[in-house]
């Protein structure tokens, strides 16, 4: 595994009109990793992770100070085209959101959209990602049914097979299996150590011993600063600041 | 220490009762005022409900045959109100809820809008005269009768399909954009389809407002006979508010036309109540389907 | 084709721009003609006349334009309706909202709303027909057509609306409060009464604004069963002529932009102005109060 | 597209507004013409006389029927805008004030009429009548009935603010018979069994009455229409004046032919 | 401290409709103990707790089986008042909910529907009860301004001296510390030590660790059963049931 760097965050600050929500970002991605973000309710970490494809453009009163660069390329550079941007960062959120489609034309929608008319090659893709979301064979004979049908976690890991189906770079979870059963989620855990072997992976999680489990580097935020980063197994055993280790003991939070 | 006594107690339940029995009451008048409405019009007007009547034109100094230019009338009032209100509407919520930078001047502007919907419709109908009749020479006119209704219906439409946008949960709007659509592409592709259901009930809604009211046409649109169905968007009509209105106050023969009059307002009121029971019933149908 | 995307993306942006523009600008015409072919009945009177005035004889020679009874008559006919629609329709809302089981409540609601989409000409139609022989039988007065039977027939216009928005702010009172109130021992009641009431205030009171805003300005009741007496009514059984009334009746007569047509449009700028104050008042309640009921973090 | 202006008098179309009081007799005639002439197609619609003359000053109509003649004022309007109203005589009318059948009272002074209606006699016992409150019923200011009233009986004073104003002769008819306390006015032609009818200074309106002109408030009515008629305007108007067709509906619906 | 038992569980089912809730619960609670529940989201934690003092009879198609003993009355009885009861229950809600009032009377608010007019008896016990919440330093001098001026914790706190007011019996918790900060969590547990010197505290929680540092007692649901329960050392170090210790170690939830 090679460790290039896929996103570089360089000081990033957050605000919501005057509230800093992310204070003095620092912050590597290399390609092909898992990296989990910890921290209480409110630290930040959706903020976060939604600075990363720019979805907090929506929010009116935002403003970011910093950088962010993908590629080396700063995506907060107006030049950049914000809708190509998203379709290299796929997202995936807390709680399933399939749209009220069928369960095919939501996973053909990000090819759709993106221009793609080829019917055979629309096809291919949707069952090449539901595929590799590890959801194929319970959806397979029901492609033209509501999306809606599904369990909650067919529903999450429908969601899953969406993003990837436009082939992104990268993927964001914030926290995708808080609204998920124990099956559902040992489930989406598998999958995410399957995907990780082609994408950049970013999850959000309250859970600790999920972020254990899952992933490769650990990054501990608290009330909008970073406050630790490193080797999964680093962090959880061995962390370097009192604050984290208060944390991941279960002393707060 | 125990912080009650058996008799407060009992107190407290029996005051419960008696003061729930009187929500109850207030209820049950509701029902019955709408019942009794209904009923005293069905009593007195389905005798005068036949083949006839909904099929001819009035005869005899309208004492005698039916009301078809009526119905004719306030069909081509109603839908073509729902025409001019409708795709402008729904266009302008589009803009306010998705398009515009939620701010000040959004605030003032939905403030506005706000208004209008609460603006007597008497107001609308010196609108529609001052300016589709008059300035615009359009006449006394279906097309000005329903730009008038139009313009009436718009705030209501504007307000219905809005709320219907706000129903849809951002996140469709975050996952449609997170995987690279456009926002016209989010709009069209996934807004719209999912309050599409609340959109049209809101239209059905609309077109039974206008084809109620009364006041807004009497300037604009509606005339006290001709006999012949419209031909053009340019002819007067007969609409059935209205005719109600004038044979209960200025028809000649006020006391002769009692049973057409009660006739006229039950088909209005099946026509009006009809619509809005389909929206009703459609309206949780789709509800129930979408969850 | 990237770049089609933008294209597109582009129009329809500017598309729904325009018409939102066109439709805002439309409806704030609608305040432009009315103020415009109504202030110049103030060159025949002062507008302290115009609104003091006591006479209403546009026709005579010469005129005099006092619309005072005509703003008396409208104010009162929505008091007196207001006295009927409030305390009916906030107790059928609780009753949907707090009491009824789900089944009944889901009959009940329909039926508010039904009531709400009777045409006004029917009601007027209603109340000259049968209530105003009633009244004048049962009462032993001079006329059944008159300020209460106006009244009575407008309750029933706005009850639906004041009904139908106090359910939704009674709805939107968060559960956690109910169930503070009653694990604390209170009874349903007691919780509808001191909790649920009291956070849903600012929503209900917006509901009865906007349900006597409705009162004011509708037109074919007060035309049809009001009386037409343009005098300060001394009692309620009065006739009595509100701002509606007066113009939807005289205005397909009066002279086109003759004084009498002018007086009318600016009676429209009176009912206007009532109307948005309402709606103002309104507004500015359920905006200030909108976070009343739900704890904030 | 709305600017087309529409032409309310293209060929086969007929519009006539105006007086309530004419609707009577317009639409009895209306209908027999649209029988003989199936082509013809024909909106009639009332608002008062004023609203008939406007309609007809803004090209709004082909024809305005009134129960007053023309004012001043609006002739000067119409001249400004280039319409030249022509009137044309179709019947006569009186205004017979009624009361409820219940009411002793059979006969009223046009004084006694004018106090009334001023509000100053407030009884029906103070005429000989009732011990009963007087209900007053009026008419829109602006109709041709309330006009000559105005002039014939009241001679320009104000009627009283507590009179009811009823949008029709119909109207007045209803609250009438339906109310012993009333007294109103109406066109002859809407007399009914439901009111009754008062003698004015001793004299009964009748057809003979009206036209010998001893009745003291009886006045012609008009049909207006831009310029001498044309075509279809012509034919109507002429229909109507016609001793043997139009003047047949004017005594069917209760007024007084011309001749 | 003596061991007598408060309530008796005995055989509990419950229902939503068709859905078992609750499957065949037995269960015993001591007087001035702390019990602490936990398991999965959705296992019926919540619903257990609130069919102690039949808040689920709010719930139309709800429907109770078994027998719930307080002091040895069973409270499902027909003659039993359920005001009454509630007010020898208290229970604080997993969001703080205090009502649009001022402080005083958030608190005054039992005691005024339980028909005490006294005034000086209420301000008397308005006092105590914050005191006992260990609040009535911060709010004693703002006591008639609206109670949603005051932070998270604060809040929290207030309800639960809302519900000491009314001098129950028992105390019911359901998740309470679940939207607060470290901080604010911090000083309820304390005060939970506090408390149990006067009352009996079933808690639920969705923090291990919480449940390990407050209760005495921990019982562990899973899917609407109740798997183990015990005394909280033995359960969090040497559990019987192999799911309990799954659960526990985070090997799922
Ligand atoms: N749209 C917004 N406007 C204003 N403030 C916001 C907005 N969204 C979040 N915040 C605030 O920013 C801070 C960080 O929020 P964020 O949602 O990123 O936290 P989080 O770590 O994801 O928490 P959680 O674990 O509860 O999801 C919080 O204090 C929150 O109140
Ligand atoms: N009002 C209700 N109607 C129907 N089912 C319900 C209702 N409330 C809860 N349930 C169901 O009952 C089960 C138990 O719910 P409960 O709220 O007791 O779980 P919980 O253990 O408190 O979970 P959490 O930790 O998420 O609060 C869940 O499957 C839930 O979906
Ligand atoms: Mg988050
Ligand atoms: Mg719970």
């Amino acid at each position: 595994m090679d460790k290039s760097v896929k996103i570089e965050v360089k000081h990033l600050n957050f605000y919501y009109g005057n509230f800093k929500a992310l204070e003095d970002i620092t912050l590597d991605f290399y390609a092909n990793e898992v990296l989990s973000l910890i921290g209480p309710s409110g630290c930040g970490k959706s903020t976060f992770l939604r600075c990363l494809n720019r979805m907090n453009d929506l929010i009116s009163i935002s403003r970011v100070e910093g950088n962010i660069l993908l590629d080396g390329l700063d995506i907060y550079d107006p030049s950049v085209d914000v809708v190509m941007l998203r379709s290299r960062i796929g997202m995936v959120f807390q709680k399933p959101n399939p749209f009220p489609k069928t369960i095919f034309e939501n996973v053909a929608y990000g090819l759709r959209v993106n221009g793609i008319k080829d019917k055979g090659l629309i096809e291919n893709r949707v069952e090449e990602s539901l595929k590799l979301a590890a959801i194929w064979n319970e959806v397979k004979d029901r492609m033209h049914e509501s999306a809606l049908g599904l369990s909650g976690g067919q529903q999450q890991r429908l969601c899953i097979a969406r993003a990837l189906a436009v082939e992104p770079e990268i993927l964001l979870m914030d926290e995708p299996c808080s609204a998920l059963d124990p099956i559902a989620t040992q489930k989406i855990e598998e999958l995410i150590h399957q995907l990780k072997k082609s994408f950049t992976i970013i999850i959000v999680t309250h859970n600790m011993q999920q972020a254990a489990r899952v992933s490769d580097i650990t990054a501990f935020f608290y009330m909008g600063k970073l406050i630790e980063v490193g080797k999964t197994n680093t962090i959880f055993t061995r962390p370097n600041l009192k604050q984290t280790e208060d944390y991941i003991t279960g002393r707060f939070g | 220490m125990s912080v009650s006594v058996p008799s407060l107690q009992r107190r407290r339940n029996f005051l419960q009762k008696i003061v729930f029995n009187v929500f109850c009451l207030a209820a049950l008048i509701n029902g019955l005022a709408l019942f009794i409405i209904v009923y005293f019009m069905i009593a007195n007007g389905w005798k005068a409900i036949n083949w006839t009547f909904l099929t001819q034109p009035p005869v005899d100094s309208m004492t005698k045959g039916g009301i078809l230019p009526c119905i004719v009338g306030t069909l081509c009032l109603s839908i073509g109100a729902i025409l001019i209100a409708m795709p402008i509407g729904v266009a302008s919520a589009i803009y306010l809820n998705e398009y515009a930078r939620p701010g000040r001047l959004i605030r003032v502007i939905k403030l506005g809008i706000n208004n209008l919907a609460g603006v007597p419709s008497i107001v609308f109908g010196l609108f529609g005269l001052a300016v589709f009749v008059v300035w615009l020479k359009m006449g006394v006119s279906i097309i000005a009768g329903s730009l008038t209704l139009g313009a009436m219906t718009l705030p209501v439409m504007i307000g219905s399909t809005e709320e219907a946008l706000r129903a849809v949960p951002d996140t469709y709007r975050e996952a449609s954009l997170g995987l690279g659509a456009t926002k016209w592409q989010t709009i069209y592709r996934v807004v719209l389809p999912t309050a599409l259901p609340g959109i049209l009930t809101g239209t059905i809604l609309g077109i039974s407002r206008a084809a109620g009211e009364t006041a807004p046409i009497m300037f604009t649109a509606a005339v006290f006979f001709t006999p012949s169905l419209p031909v053009s968007i340019f002819d007067e009509v007969m609409a059935l508010p209205y005719h109600i209105y004038v044979l209960a106050t200025a028809g000649t023969e006020i006391e002769a036309t009692r049973h057409l009059q009660y006739g006229t307002a039950l088909v209005l009121i099946f026509l009006v109540l009809g619509m809005n029971l389909i929206a009703i019933i459609y309206r949780s149908r789709l509800r129930k389907r979408m969850q | 084709m990237s770049n089609k995307r933008r294209i597109t993306e582009r129009t329809m942006h500017t598309l729904f721009f325009v018409v939102a523009s066109a439709s805002i600008v439309m409806l704030f015409m609608i305040m432009i003609f009315l103020f415009m072919e109504g202030i110049p009945i103030f060159d025949e009177v002062s507008v302290k006349d115009f609104i003091f005035g006591k006479y209403w004889y546009p026709t005579s020679e010469p005129p005099d334009f006092g619309i005072l009874s005509l703003i008396v008559a409208s104010l009162a006919v929505t008091l007196l309706s207001a006295l009927i629609s409030i305390p009916l329709g906030i107790l059928t809302a609780i009753y949907i909202a707090e009491i009824a089981s789900k089944k009944v409540s889901e009959i009940i609601k329909p039926m508010v709303e039904l009531l709400a989409a009777l045409p006004s000409v029917v009601i007027g139609f209603f109340g000259m027909v049968l209530v105003a022989p009633f009244l004048q039988n049962v009462f032993d007065i001079p006329t059944g057509l008159n300020l209460f039977n106006a009244s009575l027939m407008l309750a029933f216009m706005s009850v639906p609306t004041i009904c139908s928005l106090s359910e939704d702010a009674i709805h939107s009172v968060p559960n956690s409060l109910r169930e503070a109130s009653l694990a604390l021992g209170a009874t349903h009641l007691e919780t509808i009464l001191k909790v649920v009431l009291p956070a849903s205030l600012s929503g209900i009171s917006t509901a009865v604004i906007l349900g006597m805003s409705r009162a004011i300005g509708e037109t074919m009741v007060v035309l049809m069963v009001a009386g037409g007496a343009a005098f300060i009514p001394e009692s309620i059984f009065d006739p009595v002529r509100p701002m509606p009334a007066s113009i939807a009746s005289e205005m397909a007569e009066a002279p086109f932009r003759s004084a009498h047509y002018h007086a009318l449009f600016a009676t429209g700028i009176v009912l206007f102005i009532f109307t948005f104050l309402f709606n103002i008042v309104a507004d500015h309640i359920a905006y200030k109060y909108k976070q009343v009921g739900e704890a904030t973090l | 597209l709305f600017f087309i202006t529409t032409n309310s008098a293209q060929a086969g179309n007929l519009v006539i507004k105006g007086s309530t009081t004419v609707l009577p007799i317009a639409q009895k005639v209306v209908e027999a013409y649209m029988k003989e002439n199936p082509d013809v197609k024909i909106s009639l619609s009332g608002g008062g006389s004023s609203n008939g003359i406007k309609a007809l000053v803004d090209g709004n109509t082909d024809i305005a029927t009134t129960s007053r003649f023309i004012k001043d004022k609006e002739v000067k309007l119409a001249v400004g805008k280039n319409v030249f109203p022509v009137p044309f005589a179709i019947a006569y009318d009186s205004i017979i004030p009624v009361v409820h059948p219940s009411n002793n009272i059979n006969n009223l002074t046009l004084d006694q009429l004018k106090a009334i209606y001023k509000g100053e006699i407030k009884n029906w016992k103070e005429v000989g009548g009732p011990d009963l409150q007087i209900v007053i019923n009026s008419r829109d200011t602006s109709s041709g009935t309330f006009e000559t009233w105005e002039k014939k009986v009241m001679k320009k004073e104000r009627i009283t603010p507590r009179a009811q104003v009823m949008a029709s002769n119909g109207a007045i008819v209803q609250a009438v018979s339906n109310n012993k306390y009333a007294i109103g006015y109406i066109g002859i032609g809407y007399l009914s069994p439901g009111v009754k009818a008062l003698r004015v200074n001793g004299i009964e309106g009748t057809e003979e009455t009206t036209l010998n002109g001893s009745f003291p408030i009886s006045r012609p009515l008009f049909m207006f229409t831009n310029g001498w008629p044309k075509g279809d305007t012509l034919n109507f108007i002429n229909y109507v004046i016609n001793p043997q067709k139009g003047q047949n509906h004017v005594a069917d619906s209760g007024y007084v032919r011309l001749y």
